[in-house]
């Protein structure tokens, strides 16, 4: 009698055990949505000031370049590729097109410029998507020689000094706010409009890739390039595609770097691939392709952005933010392994 | 596991640094061929050969292998060898015994940061690139952590020192070591079952597994093998700064996917030749240092290395051998 | 005779304070005969990267080698190498190195630290929280201004230095990002001292966001034409920096004299602003420290008179 | 483009209505394809009416497949014309051929796994619609019709729970039904179906054949791929008969006899091929008892004596492959005990059964077999390499080239040397080679999983002349296969399984075809099939 209850009950925890495994493995998104929950509850917990608007807006500021960078990284994911080349693009793009602006049109409003930085951007990109079709080799070791190739071009060729002198239209387009708040200690706590253009191209991918013929051809690639083939999708569009969009968010991403920072530096940026990566894993995407949500993706790049911001609040050393979020990526990945071979 | 010692992309390689070497004597004199500056490049060649050659091994393992984690290990390797050094030898009394706990330390940790990685691969079956870009940040986070982002001095320790530079008979020990390794892992590939074995795997995994091959075994054996590698390469770039730092080399980890795949090892897994990868990780270091002596800018080199590698990835697709092979001994008849 | 070649080697190439230093290196080849001076540098911040490049220079046979080094400790056995071989080796921001000849300091860099304390004090009116920041720890200069402004603010009760020393890693983003968090920590924070030269843009930026200008008081290395926007706004207070130019000149004087074998002698005059009565000590090692009083403040008053 | 070729043929059947003049839908002429050295369709002719059934025949590997894809415009052809409504189709691609109307089930089904049902079904036709461009919006109220249409006809649940599931969470028979419903789902005009019924069982597939009338009677074409006769004859229509990458025969399936079909496909009479008499089991070698997996099979007892054939056989969903699978140790079985000669064994990956001293040859040699790339040296000896040391530890490469050179000569192996790689052989000589592999290891068990897929006819005379000598040497050897000839031609015994069971185990020389197919539960000759099932009540 004893012994058949404690079977049945047994039997019923791993029944529910195996459907909260199931039914993670159908919300992916709940992973990063539970460690955004633990990471603030615990620092929440020790260091209550952590609970202010302030945090908010900065974690927000923060994000938008490496979401917009994200955004990139997931739609080539999504059809089954690895970009690491974007943060060169987005250093080369920034740089030349400052420099340019600066010296030949000082006076161009920031929508043509930002118009430049994403064509400068979809070129790049562009290129990114011929050479691994025609390579035919891993996306992931031919943006690695394009990244070098990027970075030396912008370095050799068009300047390597930091200058100040950004174009009017950049520097106040970064100084633009759509909300002001003057706390309790009386500082300004601002949240920059440029906020908004992560929104807007967040809300631009989820379109594209729930939305549109190409959306789902960047999913049936990335899960099985030659039945996709097969089925009439033509594979080396949807590769230039996905690469083009990728360059063009870096090549926007790269000019809001600019306008926020108020210089122009061609060595920024660099070092922050395997962060944005990082955050679009632990959104839930597959490395091996084909799945992958923009909200998972954006609630990763909050989740890097907050723990790189809110560690000193609880007195751990920045030194150890890399560590922390190595053992992330590690998690996630464990995480993701487990639910799929279920 | 092809008996033929010469293969195109051998000759090619070899090809590659004579034409580098002839060009140099246009371009910058007989100096650069010198003993001097030929024993430089020795000694500035073997960590990133050695990074080279786990890069080559995770590769060959197939499976998307890839190793991007190995200039964190060799660093992180290096930094808890000097926290842990002293508890057993002090430099200043017993600088031999120090070195050579520091070095025990280093390979200790090279190999369990490896097994971390081969555990992950193999027996959790994660996505090499996920693995090793979790355990690039863990091991570069933990390094960082524990030295606070500064760099260690070790001092002036005159066995270490003389390891990373010294020449014996002309050649500077940390390359003779450098050659020995390479040699010996050639002698695994070639002549032992678990090489014959992992480029069996490398080719098509699932048939491997079919066949009875202890897949997640040799996986776990493969990346194991990767970390103790890097962190020898640890310890000679300890020694030869003198010091341990968390961002050394930041550059090697793409230099030594470039290296191996200048080697033809094929980023799809199933085919790499020790031999190749030492030679082209040469013929790299030639270029590299003729950059320098003709006074070229250092982005320069980083364009012209990123350039370097899609036009081998674009080689590969062409077969070269067609046109470097001098005589293929065709065998008569059948088998 | 064949001209001598001098080559200096910086810690990254690209960077304005180096590319400034590159003018007073060429423009010392460019006034002296018999010399040929050029300089190098990595492409990327990275300690192995200069190891390599000094590694090849020691296989050219250069003449002589001047260096600043990314990290100092990383450079002793291959610089020992070089002396071995008969390279003069002379370094730049590095006090501490012992395998240099001549080590050459635009000033005594405790007493440099003391003078940003020094103003900071009285910007603040001598009570508050303050912090300081460095580039990294590895960099010694930095360390030892951070050190000398914390033992000249000492002795004002009333001043407080919160999270001493951090580090920016010669980023502004992350000194921006840094300085955001020390305003959410302690937000009645008064005074900055800034480290390595894009430490004040960074933090300028922050407190300039938070429209806490006037209430704060940022002081530190910088550079006149890079940090001019934040002086106009008062969100950076003051600067103050030696003459990369002249630093570069003055570094290959004095490897020219020790390669021709000329005494270096205390109260010598370089015939450079600020090296006109340098100090010379002896070094940790083998070497000579040679010390000028290069310092130069700048404010919005007077920065546009500095073009770089 | 396509649309506007189907319009002009359209207004050819206005202008010569109902002549015989008038073209056939779809007409190959001379067709050739070739993969690299692999030339598998060689001047294939073929016709295809409206409103026809069509029974495309063939054995193994003769070139089935790639016809269809050649036809769906999966892959181009090397040589010859497609002609469909009388006109040439130049740079025919998937999309064309959907445009046109042919719409095709493929034998791997061809689905994307990570994408929904829905979208699995509908998208092709938005493809369609926009000519392969894809800058268009998502129509999500078509794609819901479309696919709840489609999901009425193979009569799956049309919800939007199920609509919107994953197709990678189906189970296998549920995904032929998503393909076949994409099949009927735009305005198909020839369907093409490879193997459509393998994974379905008896009600399914009564039920795609109602579908299939319906379409025959709106004027669409059916193009069936299979290997199962009977099934053939019950449908009804026109027979194409393939062999060795050749269309031998276009004639009436009710007016031919199985017998003359089986010689059209084969080239050979069926009773070929047994070199050794079959014998009664003697000394028990291999013994399984109460075996089981979840959702593969359960309660299934076997026992293989040494020197005994044992076949084992049943439909794609019988539970065969996954207790092939099991006894490899790939898929391991979760209850019930395995025993060679008396010891007891456990299985839990393949490294355990080749200690075991069984050797498994995998169904799909390409993917899961050879090393491709690889030459036949290391394919054929990576086995023993335990056996090949020197004095030093190391492999002994002389001896190993030795070893597998003897190994290809004694089985026949075609290559120039042992150091061609695999993937440069004939079908019938990798299939060797992978057999040799295992020989070499001198296994106890052999258990060959469809050991002649896609190997031609010559190539599978020399293999079971193989096997049948290793069981005559002792070697207890185990065939899974669907391949009903086969079985009967080599195998002492012969366990039938259905619905993860072993249904009968029988004696070869006392059964027939016929006979096989019904206790597969395949048949679809109803009378027979309801007496079956009464004896076993
Ligand atoms: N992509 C390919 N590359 C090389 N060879 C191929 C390819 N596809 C098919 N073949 C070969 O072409 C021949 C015909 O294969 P096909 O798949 O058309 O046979 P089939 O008649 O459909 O066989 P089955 O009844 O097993 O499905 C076989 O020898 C096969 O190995
Ligand atoms: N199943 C298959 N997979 C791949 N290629 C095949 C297959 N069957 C045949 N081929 C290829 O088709 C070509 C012609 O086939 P054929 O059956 O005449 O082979 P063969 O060269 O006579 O050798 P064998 O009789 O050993 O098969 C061969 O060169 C072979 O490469
Ligand atoms: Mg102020
Ligand atoms: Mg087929």
């Amino acid at each position: 009698m004893t012994d058949t209850t404690f079977g049945t009950a047994s039997r019923d925890r791993e029944n529910r055990f195996t459907q909260a495994i199931e039914w993670l493995a159908r919300n992916p998104i709940a992973f990063p949505v539970l460690l955004i929950c633990l990471v603030c509850l615990v620092v929440g917990a020790i260091n209550p000031s952590f609970w202010q608007v302030a945090n908010l807006f900065d974690i927000l500021r923060a994000s938008v370049v490496r979401g917009l960078f994200a955004l990139g990284v997931l739609t080539v994911l999504a059809a089954g590729g690895l970009e690491v080349s974007f943060a060169s693009i987005a250093a080369l793009v920034m740089y030349s097109v400052t420099k340019f602006v600066v010296n030949y049109a000082p006076d161009l409003g920031i929508l043509p410029i930002l118009v430049m930085g994403a064509a400068g951007g979809t070129l790049c990109g562009m290129l990114n998507g011929m050479l691994v079709n025609w390579l035919k080799a891993p996306a992931l070791i031919v943006t690695i020689g394009t990244q070098y190739a990027f970075r030396g071009i912008v370095l050799t060729f068009i300047g390597t000094s930091l200058f100040m002198n950004i174009p009017v239209s950049m520097d106040a387009f970064g100084q633009v706010n759509l909300m002001t708040i003057t706390n309790s200690s009386e500082f300004e706590v601002k949240l920059p409009a440029y906020v908004l253009i992560l929104v807007v191209a967040a809300c631009v991918t989820w379109v594209i890739l729930n939305r549109t013929l190409i959306g789902r051809a960047i999913y049936a690639v990335g899960g099985k390039p030659e039945i996709a083939e097969r089925l009439g999708f033509r594979v080396p569009r949807v590769q230039l595609f996905v690469f083009s969009f990728a360059g063009m968010l870096a090549g926007i991403a790269g000019i809001l770097h600019v306008s926020a920072n108020r210089l122009a530096n061609p060595f920024d940026l660099a070092g922050s691939e395997l962060a944005v990566i990082a955050a679009v894993v632990l959104g839930g995407a597959r490395i091996t392709g084909g799945a992958g949500t923009v909200g998972g993706t954006m609630l990763g790049v909050l989740l890097i952005t907050l723990v790189n911001n809110v560690l000193v609040l609880v007195g751990i050393p920045s030194t150890w933010q890399t560590a922390i979020l190595g053992g992330f990526i590690l998690f996630a990945g464990l995480f993701f392994t487990l639910t799929e071979k279920k | 596991m092809s008996s033929k010692f010469y293969d195109g992309q051998l000759g090619f390689l070899a090809l590659v640094n004579a034409v580098v070497i002839v060009a140099s004597l246009f371009l910058v004199g007989p100096k650069f061929v010198g003993l001097y500056s030929m024993q430089s490049m020795a000694t500035q060649v073997s960590e990133l050969g050695l990074l080279a050659l786990g890069v080559m091994l995770a590769m060959a393992a197939g499976r998307g292998g890839i190793d991007l984690s190995g200039i964190a290990l060799a660093n992180l390797s290096g930094v808890i060898a000097f926290n842990l050094a002293p508890q057993f030898a002090t430099a200043t009394d017993a600088p031999m015994l120090y070195c050579w706990v520091f070095a025990a330390i280093s390979i200790v940790v090279g190999i369990l940061g490896g097994a971390i990685n081969g555990t992950l691969v193999g027996y959790a079956g994660l996505t090499p690139i996920i693995a090793t870009l979790g355990t690039q940040m863990l091991f570069t986070g933990v390094a960082v952590g524990l030295t606070g982002g500064s760099a260690l001095r070790l001092g002036y320790i005159p066995p270490l020192d003389d390891f990373a530079n010294l020449p014996v008979m002309g050649v500077p020990i940390s390359f003779a070591l450098f050659l020995g390794i390479a040699f010996a892992l050639a002698i695994v590939l070639r002549y032992t079952k678990y090489g014959m074995r992992l480029f069996l795997l490398g080719s098509n995994d699932v048939a491997a597994r079919y066949a009875g091959i202890p897949v997640r075994r040799m996986y776990f054996i493969t990346y194991t093998i990767a970390g103790m590698l890097a962190s020898v390469a640890g310890i000679i770039i300890a020694a030869r700064t003198s010091s341990v730092k968390w961002d050394y080399g930041t550059s090697y980890v793409m230099v030594a996917i470039l290296i191996a795949v200048m080697a033809g090892v094929r980023p799809e897994g199933g085919y790499g030749r020790v031999i190749c990868v030492v030679i082209s990780a040469c013929a790299l270091q030639l270029m590299s240092s003729l950059f320098n002596f003709m006074h070229l800018s250092n982005f320069f080199r980083d364009c012209a290395w990123g350039l370097l590698l899609l036009l081998f990835l674009a080689a590969s697709k062409v077969d070269l051998s067609m046109y470097l092979r001098f005589r293929t001994p065709v065998r008569p008849g059948r088998a | 005779a064949a001209d001598k070649e001098i080559v200096t080697v910086v810690k990254v190439t690209g960077e304005n304070w180096f590319t400034r230093m590159e003018e007073g290196v060429d423009k010392y080849g460019a006034d002296t005969d018999g010399i040929t001076a050029r300089q190098v540098g990595p492409a990327k911040a990275d300690a192995a990267q200069q190891t390599a490049i000094i590694q090849d220079l020691i296989a050219q046979d250069v003449d002589a080698i001047t260096i600043v080094p990314m990290d100092p400790s990383a450079l002793e056995g291959v610089l020992r190498r070089a002396m071995k071989r008969g390279i003069v080796i002379t370094t730049h921001e590095a006090d501490n190195l012992q395998n240099t000849q001549v080590d050459m300091e635009a000033f005594d860099n405790h007493e440099f630290g003391a003078h940003f304390a020094e103003q900071i004090v009285e910007c603040m009116g001598e009570k508050g929280q303050w912090t300081s920041f460095v580039g990294s720890l590895g960099s010694l200069t930095h360390v030892q201004w951070a050190d000398g402004g914390e033992e000249y603010a000492a002795k004002f009760p009333g001043m407080e230095l919160v999270s001493p020393k951090n580090e920016s890693f010669n980023d502004a983003n992350r000194a921006y990002e840094i300085a955001k968090e020390i305003l959410r920590t302690y937000p009645d924070i008064k005074g900055f001292q800034g480290g390595s030269a894009i430490d004040v843009i960074g933090i300028g930026r922050a407190v300039e966001e938070a429209g806490l200008e006037d209430r704060t008081c940022v002081i530190g290395l910088g550079l006149p034409k890079d940090t001019g926007p934040y002086l106009e706004t008062g969100a950076v207070d003051s600067i103050a920096f030696w003459d990369p130019l002249d630093a570069g000149y003055v570094m290959n004087i004095l490897t020219k004299m020790t390669v021709m074998g000329e005494e270096i002698k205390d109260g010598m005059d370089l015939g450079v602003q600020g090296y006109n009565n340098v100090k010379v000590s002896a070094g940790p090692g083998e070497g000579i420290i040679v010390r000028g009083q290069a310092w130069v403040d700048v404010d919005a008053a007077n920065y546009k008179e500095y073009p770089f | 483009m396509a649309g506007s070729e189907t319009q002009e043929a359209q207004d050819n059947v206005v202008e010569f209505p109902a002549s015989e003049a008038q073209a056939p839908f779809l007409e190959v002429r001379n067709l050739h394809k070739r993969f690299g050295g692999v030339h598998a369709l060689r001047g294939v002719d073929m016709k295809i009416e409206p409103g026809q059934i069509y029974h495309l025949l063939g054995e193994n590997g003769c070139g089935k497949s790639t016809l269809i894809k050649v036809i769906s415009g999966a892959h181009p052809q090397s040589e010859g014309q497609l002609l469909i409504d009388g006109t040439a189709q130049q740079e025919f691609d998937p999309i064309r051929a959907l445009a046109a109307g042919i719409e095709t089930v493929y034998q791997d089904l061809s689905l994307l796994p990570n994408l929904s049902v829905a979208e699995n079904i509908g998208l092709s036709q938005q493809l369609v619609q926009s000519n392969g461009r894809l800058f268009r919006w998502l129509k999500p109220g078509q794609l819901r019709r479309t696919a709840r249409k489609a999901l009425e006809a193979v009569e799956l649940p049309t919800d939007a729970k199920f609509r919107k599931t994953e197709v990678s969470r189906l189970p296998i028979a549920t995904r032929q039904l998503v393909a076949i419903a994409r099949a009927i789902a735009g305005k198909a005009r020839f369907v093409i179906m490879d193997e459509p019924t393998t994974a379905l069982t008896r009600f399914e597939v009564e039920n795609l054949i109602s579908v299939v009338r319906k379409l025959q009677r709106e004027g669409v074409a059916v193009l069936f791929v299979t290997h199962k006769l009977d099934e053939c004859k019950a449908i009804g229509g026109r027979a194409l008969v393939m062999r060795d990458g050749e269309m031998v025969a276009d004639c009436d399936i009710g007016e031919i006899s199985k017998a003359r079909l089986g010689f059209l496909m084969t080239g050979r009479e069926l009773e070929e091929g047994r070199y050794r008499e079959a014998r009664a089991a003697q000394t028990p070698l291999l013994e399984v008892r109460g075996l089981g997996r979840r959702g593969g099979f359960r309660d299934v007892d076997l026992t293989l004596a040494r020197g005994e054939i044992l076949g084992v056989t049943g439909l794609l969903d019988s539970g065969r492959n996954e207790l092939a699978k099991a006894l490899a140790g790939v898929a391991p079985a979760d209850t019930g005990a395995i025993t060679m000669a008396g010891k007891a064994l456990h299985l839990a990956v393949p490294n355990d059964a080749s200690q075991a001293g069984i050797g498994y040859v995998p169904e799909d040699r390409l993917t899961e077999g050879l090393f491709l790339e690889k030459p036949i040296l290391d394919n054929t000896v990576m086995g023993i390499l335990d056996r090949l040391r020197n004095r030093f530890g190391l492999l002994d490469k002389r001896r190993a080239v030795e070893e597998a050179e003897r190994m290809s000569r004694e089985l026949q192996i075609v290559a120039p040397d042992v150091s061609a790689p695999v993937k440069s052989l004939s079908g019938g000589n990798q299939q060797r080679v992978l057999i040799g592999r295992w020989l070499a290891t001198a296994p106890q068990v052999l258990i060959l999983h469809g050991p002649t897929v896609g190997v031609d006819v010559g190539s599978k005379d020399t293999i079971y002349r193989i096997i049948q000598a290793q069981a005559e040497a002792g070697m207890g050897v185990l065939i899974i296969s669907d391949d009903l000839p086969e079985l009967l031609q080599n195998c002492d015994r012969i366990a039938v399984m259905q619905k993860g069971r072993i249904k009968a185990v029988v004696p070869a020389d006392e059964i027939t075809q016929d006979r096989l197919y019904v206790e597969m539960g395949a048949s679809l000759k109803g009378d027979e099939l309801n007496a079956s099932e009464g004896a076993q009540a």
